[in-house]
């Protein structure tokens, strides 16, 4: 059982970390956050270059084809040094639900650019009234009445890198009730996008699709299975924003045991107050729950024992994630609820990784539906 | 309010029938788009002006100097009607902060000089108590006041001052010697922010807006007679400030109809089949717990209050109660961020400024809830950290 | 609004306070505990004497007829000197709800023997599946073959006096679908009483109701009232149980505060340490956000915001009951554990108050059944 | 479990084969009956002495020593299958405490006298650490041993003992120096609890039993040959013996099958119409968030397992490990009460007794619940209060 980076990915996590210390620093994504575009074009080129945007495809388009491990790696150090690039609304999302459509002369032609860092997607599933539940979808893909054409009617909101993207995947319902998936260009006619700047600086957009018309080749599934595809695709995404997230907190942990070595209150550093101390404990404690049920979830991926604990995975990161940033705020007193440290950005971004995907509560309800399912399958 | 006699009843019908004339309705929007305890600016002040000309404007003054003759029960009437028609809460500064320490440490001529402008809000007074080293730890302040004949001559910096940028006066601290005990060399002063050698800059905080300030001091002469009680007790005046406002907050008259709204979105319906995130009964066990951590800082609040009556000092409870108000408003915080969930996710500064033309996502009460959670981590921090109160109260019931 | 014991009951309630400490030694608390009968019956008569039995009845059974802060200011003092007499199962809710009832002939007979101490009564309400709830009740009474009578069947558990009463009140469904309330000879045939000795002393009992035959005027309430009676009994009853919790609650902190200025450790009194400290200051807020509760609670007792009210105050006591009950056993370390100190006493007392009548989980289903009750009310 | 090896799945089957046949029913008995850490003694020490006999008792002891080779895995296994089987967990007094301590520090003569009967189950050592001003802070112990020729000679007092008063032997802590640091002047001994002079008192717990004793010393003689490690070096001794165990740990192994023994109580119908405990969502929520917690304990112990074996030491992982495998017992004793309400609330000691003829009240199993969560407030207490575990756990990452 893998409960650790193997050599490999050890190796390729420390360059990376290299990288993202090298090119990024507070002030830079600072810098990002107040931009006009939000992350930097400069910087998904490196990305390119540096093998990044194709670690999960095979090879045949253009890809290296590695484990989630490489992915957990990358997004440690991006939540690590608050990364902006839309990472993992390109690659993992939508490239992730791409890579596995039934559609191939789509993926063929898409993937290969979007490994070459020319063309950036996004996955447009979420509802206001899904709250977190990807089958639960409102948009409809209805025929239109020309030829094979189709119809895009609803609403996405909260779609993360949509502002950035050339082409969104949208998730809506077909006329044979089945839930489809379907690539459409953003700049369809119909096609609204309201861009939107989340707490934690990363660019998402409210989308409204009205009679956005497609032809029916742009539906990537045509066997039924787009709601298993899209479910799986969203927890390896959760295992890949989890270990963001823990990157986020261990970042947070060490700014703190840093500051409360230095700190001087009533005349001594703040971590001589037992207080303190056992507040460190606990922050510490809720890092390493964390990362085990991280690794938890990656031994399991692929079998169907792997959403359960990615729920468990996402509940937990959504409550340690909440704790570990209000006690680091706490813990560095005034300095901590300003922009001139760090401190606030990462519990920003914890905030809203907590709230996304799917929040703790969902998953929770999520689990218990499941073992009442293991329940009466058992009767 | 369940058995209100009749003198109640009238007091509270007077109170809502001018509240529902007076505030105009940039009053009425800065009161919606208050995201911390320090509601916008411009407007608050304005409401400060009216509530003066009404007479109202000091519940807990002196009658003499312009307060109301209210009783405990009447101010948090009072405060219930304010919260129930949404209009800004008062700024502290003038009233619970300076005020009391120019009443009860000031000359005649200093009163005469002073009140009337904190009182009437023409002035705006802002704080100068912390220090980048000196938070929770006041004693340990630096910032400098060296005498020079009728002056002191003024060098250091301040922290943590509230709208600074929008203050024409400043009530600080600084220290007048460093014999004796930290507490024993430190001077409470009155000052003019247009007095030469001050700077302010704003700090931006995780709202991304500048509510908080840092002020600078390079040889700022300030005329001794600015004074406020002797040259190095200004620590009884800041104790003394602390002190005043003690059993007279109505924390509780705030969250009570908080906490009906936050039902009420709740229960908004999220798409056409009329669901709405009320129907998680986990969503109504939370506001369940809720409410009972908010009647019990309401009962707390009102029996501190009643008892203050009888005679007691509230001691320790004036802890408790910062403790445990401040943790309800965080719990709320987090609370109104999971029901509003995604829709709360944007930061939408622009269209939360008041008289704003900029349309935001969603409901304009959802945009407010995010940095509304983010602004309220500062509940446990501030006015003495939770773990200072904490360890205050520890000391009160190991004593006793 | 009354917010604290007025003088009367104030000077009452010091009497007690003296009383209590001068009878009840934790060793006589441990002697009573581990006797036959789990109670004295000389402290019994006492009671009788001061006038205790009969201070929320009537002057006309010989009660004092005062109000229940003078029953609250009884509790307290039982609570901090952990009494063990059947008082709240005898007065407060059997005696309640027989003084409530349509049945005068009842009550007339039977309460000033109560007052005077030559009769226990309890009530017999809860059952298993019950989980709190008064009016789900499985037990019948229905018709027998002979003349009026009726039979009693079904199964009450841990009915707090069962052990110690001559006569039982036990609710159960008549034939019209109702629920009222009925007197029974504890020796009837067919009733099977199972005594109990809960965690913390008191004793209850297991009792079975098979055919028990009684006439048809030994029903409490003849109009369909009892539902609405027996639910402020027990509401009644909750207010005094949560005041017993509370003084169980304070004597914990003082014995807490008392240890920890003397107990040493590391060279120094423990109460040295803040997390400690922080500790004690965590177990007195759930002491005063408790008693704020409790007065709130009695504010408006007979108001249709009582109900709400004492389920919002037995919540609090369960949870915060526990709360001090478990940091006063950690802050004590293994002397805690042991029958050698009254710290573990007062921990199960609290245990058992938070299991009986509706635990935490009942009455916040309760609030918010009331609450989604109000909303449909109101539109 | 989800993807084991052939060589694991061989293992197991071999252990449940076993297990399936060796324990008596007075031993499963036992095993339902466990209350605490610590299982009932008579029937524990039963099932002690069949393992001997298979090989099988000492996983962690050096294979020459009697251990079974097997690696951190296969103990883990091991622990699942007795787990399953419900067999009483072994007092872990004589094989991980006193053993490792002879182990380490024992002359070759030592341990031939005092290995074999801690293997084999013939002697009970009970452990003579704590004293009653001495818990969590051992270094401050009283408890004398003053030369005399070839003997100490031992006074003072012990407290804390678990099954003092079933034991034959004790290992114990005692000051033979006052000099230095209060660590530096302590001693390890081996007793035989027959050694005149030895007094044991049982100490009665929350749950009614005696678990615990107190032992007073009055001059008891001691043979120096008795002492394990140098003199004034006792520290060292009772330091290695804690680390012995690090990284061993299998508390995953026993909360996991608790907890589905749970979830089936939760399912017990409530009355004929069949509605049982888990139909209230709310504690299905607190049932997936214990399981939540349990799994992160499971991978916990896990991962600190996987890594110890790549040569990495488990430091303030031990810590860890130990405040959240006890707050999870905690958590999961509440729940359990929760579930069980009523039923759990008689105490019902004597019919608690293996082989009692006493009918109790409702299921045997619903009898358990309130001894277990009163006796599992001490979790948080022995080995190291949670308390001194964080000040650890603190001290380690203030440290790197």
């Amino acid at each position: 059982m893998q409960y650790q980076y193997n050599e490999e990915q050890s190796q390729f996590k420390d360059m990376l970390r290299k990288f993202v210390q090298d090119k990024y620093g507070y002030d830079c994504h600072l810098a990002l956050c107040k931009s006009e575009q939000g992350y930097s074009e400069e910087h998904w080129q490196q990305f390119a270059e540096l093998g990044l945007l194709g670690l999960p495809f095979s090879e045949n388009v253009g890809g290296l084809g590695v484990d989630s491990g490489f992915l957990m790696a990358i997004a440690e150090e991006f939540g690590r040094g608050l990364v902006l690039e839309p990472y993992i609304a390109t690659v993992v999302l939508a490239g992730g639900l791409l890579a596995k459509a039934d559609n191939s002369d789509l993926s063929n032609v898409l993937l290969p650019k979007l490994v070459a860092g020319d063309l950036k997607l996004c996955l447009a599933w979420e509802e206001r009234a899904s709250r977190g539940n990807p089958l639960d979808v409102n948009a409809t893909a209805t025929r239109s009445h020309i030829g094979d054409n189709l119809l895009i009617n609803g609403e996405k909101c909260v779609v993360l890198g949509a502002s950035s993207a050339d082409k969104l995947i949208v998730t809506a319902v077909a006329e044979d009730g089945g839930l489809n998936a379907y690539l459409i260009d953003c700049d369809a006619v119909g096609l609204h996008v309201q861009a939107q700047t989340l707490a934690d600086g990363q660019r998402a957009g409210q989308i409204r699709f009205c009679n956005v018309e497609i032809s029916a080749d742009a539906a990537l599934f045509s066997d039924g299975k787009a709601a298993a595809t899209l479910q799986e695709t969203l927890h390896e995404a959760l295992l890949v924003m989890a270990a963001d997230g823990l990157g986020a907190m261990d970042q947070l942990l060490a700014l703190s045991l840093d500051y409360c070595k230095t700190r001087q209150q009533f005349g001594v550093p703040i971590a001589t107050f037992q207080t303190l101390q056992h507040r460190l404990s606990d922050m510490m404690i809720a890092c390493e729950k964390t990362r085990s049920l991280l690794w938890a979830a990656f031994q399991v991926q692929g079998s169907s024992e792997f959403g359960e604990r990615v729920a468990m995975l996402k509940a937990q990161i959504g409550s340690a994630g909440r704790y570990v940033g209000q006690q680091a705020v706490q813990l560095h007193g005034g300095i901590g609820m300003t922009e001139e440290l760090s401190v606030g950005a990462y519990f920003k971004r914890l905030t809203v990784l907590d709230l996304l995907c799917g929040n703790r509560d969902y998953q929770l309800n999520y689990l218990a539906q499941r073992q009442t399912q293991l329940t009466v399958d058992a009767a | 309010m369940l058995i209100e006699d009749q003198h109640s009843v009238e007091f509270r019908a007077e109170i809502r029938a001018f509240l529902d004339v007076a505030p105009s309705e940039e009053i009425l929007e800065a009161g919606r788009k208050t995201t911390s305890v320090f509601a916008p600016f411009k407007e608050t002040m304005a409401w400060h002006k009216i509530l003066f000309r009404q007479g109202w404007v000091a519940p807990t003054w002196p009658l003499e100097y312009g307060g109301t003759g209210w009783t405990v029960e009447q101010r948090y009437i009072f405060a219930e009607e304010c919260n129930r028609r949404g209009v800004p809460p008062l700024l502290p500064q003038n009233l619970q902060m300076v005020g009391p320490a120019v009443l009860g440490f000031g000359t005649q001529e200093q009163k005469e000089e002073f009140l009337p402008g904190m009182l009437s809000g023409e002035d705006f007074w802002c704080q100068g108590y912390s220090e980048p080293g000196a938070g929770s730890d006041l004693a340990a302040l630096k910032c400098r006041a060296d005498s020079d004949g009728d002056d002191y001559i003024l060098n250091g910096s301040k922290t943590w001052t509230t709208y600074g940028h929008h203050a024409n006066k400043m009530f600080a601290l600084v220290r007048t010697s460093s014999a004796g005990k930290p507490q024993a060399g430190i001077t409470f002063l009155l000052l003019d922010m247009n007095f030469p050698g001050i700077e302010v800059r704003p700090i931006v905080g995780l709202d991304g807006c500048p509510e908080q300030c840092e002020v600078f001091f390079s040889d700022v002469r300030v005329p001794k007679r600015n004074r406020i009680g002797e040259e190095n007790k200004g620590w009884n005046v800041a104790k003394y400030v602390l002190e005043f406002e003690r059993g007279g907050s109505s924390f509780g008259a705030w969250l009570v109809p908080a906490l009906e709204k936050l039902r009420a979105r709740s229960s908004l319906a999220l798409d056409d089949s009329g669901r709405s995130v009320a129907d998680d009964v986990h969503i109504q066990r939370r506001l369940t717990e809720l409410e009972i951590d908010v009647r019990a800082v309401e009962h707390t609040e009102k029996r501190v209050n009643a008892n203050l009556k009888h005679g007691e000092n509230p001691g320790p409870m004036a802890s408790l109660l910062k403790i445990i108000s401040s943790e309800v408003m965080q719990k709320f915080s987090e609370l109104q961020l999971d029901i509003v969930g995604l829709d709360a996710l944007p930061l939408q500064t622009a269209a939360l400024a008041v008289g704003s033309d900029i349309a935001g996502f969603g409901e304009e009460s959802d945009m407010l809830v995010m940095p509304y959670y983010l602004n309220t981590r500062a509940a446990s921090i501030y006015a003495g950290s939770n773990e200072v109160q904490r360890s205050l109260l520890a000391k009160a019931i190991l004593a006793s």
